[in-house]
């Protein structure tokens, strides 16, 4: 990814502060940025998230996706190995896989029947060579030069991701030394796959990662804790940006174990609280929590730019697959899961835990609401800014939750991808 | 009119006349009374078809008690932000089975349409419900309600149950 | 079976002939038949819901007898210009209490589909219908109906009653 | 209870009954259930209603017996290649004349509302069904089911029998 | 507002006549034409009309609504006062106010608090000092750099105004001398607001102007009087378009008072006549009429540019509200009132009345057909031009209702508000 | 039609080949090349379908259609003669026509009643001439100049064809000697129209014509045929692009007649066959076949461009016009008819045969289906292109079905309507 600066139309988008805290609305509605993101970002030097390993468990298996919005197959070769390919036929460019998900050893476009094998890889085309006196295709076809455009398959922990980029580096790599140990934390061990859910929103993809890159407004925008006056007993906050270029980061909330909480539940007591003005649940199981890490964490989420957000809430574990489409919409995919040796009843209470995310969770709803708020109140400033002030005066400060440093730091690394300041651009390369 | 006959159509109205209800508390924002439509020891869940038809158990909404489906509309009411909706329900394609005298195991189609704060109506979601019905003596009441929903895409989010 | 069930049942029923009747005549372009559906001595309306929720009184529509009944279909068939639509309605959740013998307060969702010149369907409105029903020798007639829809932005115009 | 009640009370009971397994069966991939609700000697039909209309008789879909309906879920589930759609069928307007005691004829509204593999549920199509259901060992069947669509504008395709 | 030619690419549309008889239907589709209408007309040097006094009668009372197709609130301030602003929060661009109407002391943005006086000042930012050992804002925060945007508000008669405009005059200087007169005619006494209906069309805004400024249209689209051979007594005409551009005007229909006619519908009679041949309404009450103005006018319409349009129809009073949705589509809002001292009789007669406007109207409903029609008939002739030609000899006169006179002079305020023409841009400044 | 290079961005779309055997996507999404076919092809030197003559048998009969998406009426005139007329008021743009069908001697705009002769002249302006002291449309004022966009009309057959061009040749003469030939095979004697249905499909209009144009998928994918084990005898293929330009063309599958085969339906039998593993029809009558032309063909199908397609599969027949409704949709309109001196048994069979095409066609319903699916698949790809190859090195070769000549044919014509090559434009004359 090397764009010089001619190349880039200074009027496109103009940050009014290096750091991140003035952000142009246009970034929001405009479609020309938007085609930019799907060329720099999407289709540029980062690695996009696909789904789970254990998805596409099987020889064969397939799940249809999309890098951006560029419709992509990630499957499962007969000799275990992924691949990924664009669902867009060699012939004349019709969808070649046009289910969500399945197995199969090969697949064939409808339109002229043309096959490729799991990885993409032309291996029939009907009447190649005719048919008695029927020509068939000329001689100087080469079905190797025919194949579905193949892109970089690389999982890290059972996530696995994509890239149309030849340069960047190995998706480790990408993930980086400081994500790495927080990915490592959530798959650390064989994990379950329990079905997916899925949210479309009216507004634009980076609000949403905005929002995630946000624990100011975890407390005053999710009321569901304090209005049923849940003690938050000694909170510790980690909200970490990946240093080479703020794109990734993971925020925590820790609290330190406490006597007698286990997975029996009797957590569950002093875990509730209720005051005569105040509201309570008849049954506050849904919060209730079991220790499974080292650290008790009732938050984790971490963004792995561009596609992935990792979510540990209590005991429900999520990968989120964030997926534009288009200025003003954007789709999520949570994809819950468990671990392999899960108790019947870790299970379940992961599955009630369902009720705490998701479209319809107790302190998450508000989300997209709150994206789709912003969408509106933008769409027609397209030269106004925000203002991203929290903690500015502290960016070293990582053990607070009342911060928008993590917001900046995304801003500014965003910028340089899509080459909207004088820097040469470092891309999310090191 | 053959014997069964008169037995069925009682089912059949007296299932209606549940759903109708259902629908008019939910509809015309009465959520107070839609947990006493169920008994205390019941089962809500609103699943996509998507994981339904796999096999898969991840729900968007899952109540194994009256009293979370009370704690839902107490947090509808009081701490989750949202565009309040205006629902409506439709129903068809009724099919039941007595599994005992006082206990039907029905499935239906619905449509629920809504409409925004800007006033405009649309196609919100579409699927099926799997429920079960027990006598009680106020009447029937949902010993399991099963939502599962064709519209995979949920629009913004779903905060009203279904 | 219990005493009132057999009676309420043949309230829904006759309830339920009455609605269809209303629906096929409007969803079938027999706009003459609809004013008949009525007493003479009637009140129809459309309010937005907006309106009804704020307790104002402004409505798109106001008949205070039949004779306006039909003067609605007869402008609507002979002065005013519109692209003739073809609606589908749809009820639900019905609810009725028995004021006396003779008369019910009737409570229904509905859904209007409208299908333009071009072959394009859509919905078109919902909402509630708030309802008097009275018995006379033809049977049940609406005393009152007032038609309170969800849909506040009425596109483009509002020609044939809902 | 006026004398004819009851029976046009059981005759609604029982035309529901099969509008119901119709539309259950359509709408939750039992393809295969769909022939047998119809006799052996039957007319299905789709038609916009832009030539019924007309007095036009081009349709989209024709089938003059029951086999010719076996053959279009075969093809369906065998030959033809399309994306599977998720309808659900809602009815209203329920009007029906007695030929005889073993013959009704029957109109009403329908709305099929679609769900795509994308997960977006819309109303694919509005009409109205003209029926003959003729009565028979195993209940009423569908000697004629004349579908007449509004919709004239058909979405993509139409390959799932409305 | 000051827009050097150069500043205008001549391509963007061009008026064949200077007259104003010859409008590239380029106007109403072209996006670009309709962003140029949002910064020159409804963020320039005009007053939107936003709504009645007495929908915010008490302190705290607001509205949402928009100017333009910029959401903006109005408000009641403690001290009685009114203030409107631009619903878009300062922090990071929600909107702030969710609600159509309602009464509240201060507007708190959901997504993170902010807290906004009634009249848009920012008085709150959670955790600004931080907590603890959080930092929060930067000493360098000033909220009150940091308010909604505030618009200028002014209210005439009980109509509230805003404009985004510094420049402009006065609200009754900018309705001006000749306007002043009508809208007193309608707003002499106080007022009761009845609510409000809305209808949504997929045309252009001005082609409901044009179709307010065109009496010529009235008895030739609305056959709702010749079907039902209501015979127009002495019919008197005044059309007059404001002087100073023509963008706003008056159109009415008067008829001397005659005996008998009086509150006791005894006028009835005399107004409807049936023909053997004709058709005749049952039930002729909903076109009695009252008279309850010096001058017995059926029909008073008056367009106050760009978003109001007052009217009076028999007895149906009603402050229309036109707002543009994007090129192709606009959304009339009814506003129904009457006056504080009717007696319930004439209340009952404006309800009922009702039926003769708004989007199920007998004399109106044509007019959201026509100009729909208008629409889709000039989509794909861009480059084509309406023949603007009724009475164009006679520009003088104003006691026809036969003329086109009021949509060519519209028309050339509309270019110069636009800088659509070589003349220097006066804007609707005198 | 002669549009120097200049006026030509080289950048609007580049073809890669000049064989026409590599398309690039964007031909089938972009705004710009979309305006500039309706520029260029619907209003240039082509002349498009609008409906049979059958449909407008009597004076004052009419129907309203499209020429590309410019409305168009269609009409029958008193001395019997046919007219059609772009369907937008010459007055303020209203549409004129708003019924689909019917009949009447003239039309009157509901706007303001101008009235105009079923030839689309201007025959009445309301209040020309003013009114007692009204002054009416101004002395200059010729009705003669204000008529509605007349456009050429000329039917072939009994099609009805229209242009805005008055330089292109005249109709028999476009539709050309190689063509007419199969034109009159089809339309040889009187015709009955028998309705027509309506399929709207989400992706380009010339995604349409490619697979018209394209034997090779017919038993690809439409597997009606090979499922139910349907033998297809002695099968002869031709397949002839127009000489002239390649915009035009046939393809026919011809079965020598065989003994037995006749009306009676005696050719069902051998017609199908089952094999244990297969599946067969319980009633193959849809699949009966009356001869009833000299060549034995189960298909004729027959694009003239741009807008008509002359389909005869078994015993249907229909004409099917192609409307385009932007880059991303097109609207199929299926025309079905038979012959004035069909037996009712001929006609029922005509009927039955509509399972077969259309949108709910057994071997039709996959063609939308794959146009959508390369719509689907070629949007975020404008610069990739197909790669159309199939009997490439044998360009003559017109017996065969395995091709896909008449297709790359298609688009080296496309091309120089386009002005898409440094070629000097030819545009569809000889
Ligand atoms: S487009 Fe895929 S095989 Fe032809
Ligand atoms: S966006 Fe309003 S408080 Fe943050
Ligand atoms: S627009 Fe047609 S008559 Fe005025
Ligand atoms: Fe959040
Ligand atoms: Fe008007
Ligand atoms: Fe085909």
């Amino acid at each position: 990814m090397d764009h010089p600066i001619l190349e880039t139309p200074p009027a496109l988008a103009v940050f009014p502060h290096t750091d991140g805290s003035r952000v142009p609305y246009k970034v929001f509605s405009s479609q020309e940025i938007y085609e930019r993101e799907q060329e720099r970002i999407f289709r540029g030097p980062t690695w996009s998230f696909l789904g789970l390993e254990v998805e596409i468990a099987r020889p064969g298996d397939f799940k249809s996706t999309f890098v951006g919005d560029t419709p992509v197959v990630m499957t499962r070769n007969e000799d275990g190995s992924l691949a990924a390919w664009v669902n867009r036929c060699a012939h004349r460019g019709a969808i070649v896989c046009r289910l969500q998900r399945g197995n199969a050893m090969s697949h064939s476009c409808v339109y002229h029947q043309w096959n490729y094998g799991t990885a993409g890889n032309l291996q029939g085309v009907p009447f190649r060579r005719g048919q008695k006196d029927m020509t068939g295709m000329p001689k100087d076809f080469d079905p190797r030069h025919h194949s579905l455009r193949q892109l970089r398959v690389e999982s890290y922990g059972g996530l696995v991701f994509a890239t149309f980029s030849d340069t960047v580096e190995a998706l480790a790599d990408y993930i980086g030394p400081q994500m790495r140990p927080y990915v490592d934390r959530i798959f650390h061990k064989p994990i379950e796959y329990l079905g997916c859910t899925r949210q479309f929103s009216d507004s634009n993809w980076k609000l949403y990662l905005e929002n995630v890159k946000d624990p100011y407004h975890a407390s005053l925008l999710h009321l569901f804790h304090t209005t049923f006056n849940i003690l938050r007993v000694g909170m510790k906050a980690r909200c970490i940006a990946d240093e080479r270029h703020g794109l990734h980061n993971i925020v925590m909330s820790i609290k330190q174990p406490e006597p007698g909480s286990s997975s029996d539940g009797a957590y569950k007591a002093q875990n509730i609280r209720s005051y005569d003005e105040g509201f309570r649940l008849e049954d506050p199981s849904v919060l209730e929590m079991v220790q499974e890490f080292d650290e008790l964490a009732t938050n984790h989420i971490q963004p792995i730019f561009p596609q992935l957000v990792i979510q540990q809430i209590h005991n429900t574990l999520v990968a989120r697959q964030l997926l534009p489409k288009g200025p003003g919409h954007f789709e999520l995919v949570f994809h819950f899961f468990g671990y392999l040796d899960d108790t019947p009843e870790l299970r379940a209470m992961r599955l009630k835990q369902a009720n705490l995310v998701g479209p319809a969770g107790y302190i998450s709803m508000e989300d997209t609401e709150a994206t789709e708020l912003v969408q509106r109140g933008t769409a027609r400033d397209a030269e106004a800014s925000s203002v991203i002030e929290m903690s500015r005066a502290a960016p070293e400060q990582q053990d607070t939750l009342i911060t928008e440093s993590l917001v900046r730091r995304f801003w500014v690394g965003y910028q340089q991808l899509m080459g909207f300041d004088g820097a040469a651009p470092q891309g999310v390369r090191a | 009119m053959s014997p069964g006959t008169m037995e069925r159509m009682v089912q059949r109205f007296e299932i209606t006349e549940l759903f109708d209800r259902y629908a008019a508390a939910l509809d015309n924002d009465r959520l107070e009374e839609w947990p006493a439509l169920f008994v205390e020891d019941c089962h809500y869940e609103i699943i996509p078809k998507e994981n339904e038809d796999a096999g898969l158990p991840a729900p968007v909404m899952l109540c194994d008690n009256a009293a979370m489906l009370r704690d839902r509309v107490l947090s509808l009411r009081h701490a989750n932000i949202y565009e309040k909706p205006t629902y409506r329900h439709f129903t068809s394609g009724l099919q039941w089975v007595a599994v005992d005298a006082d206990t039907l195991d029905v499935t239906s189609n619905y449509l629920v349409v809504n409409t925004s704060q800007a006033g405009v109506s649309a196609v919100y979601q579409a699927g099926m419900a799997k429920d079960r019905l027990v006598r009680t003596p106020e009447g029937w009441r949902f010993k399991r309600r099963r939502i599962v929903y064709d519209t995979s895409r949920v629009q913004t989010l779903l905060a009203v149950p279904i």
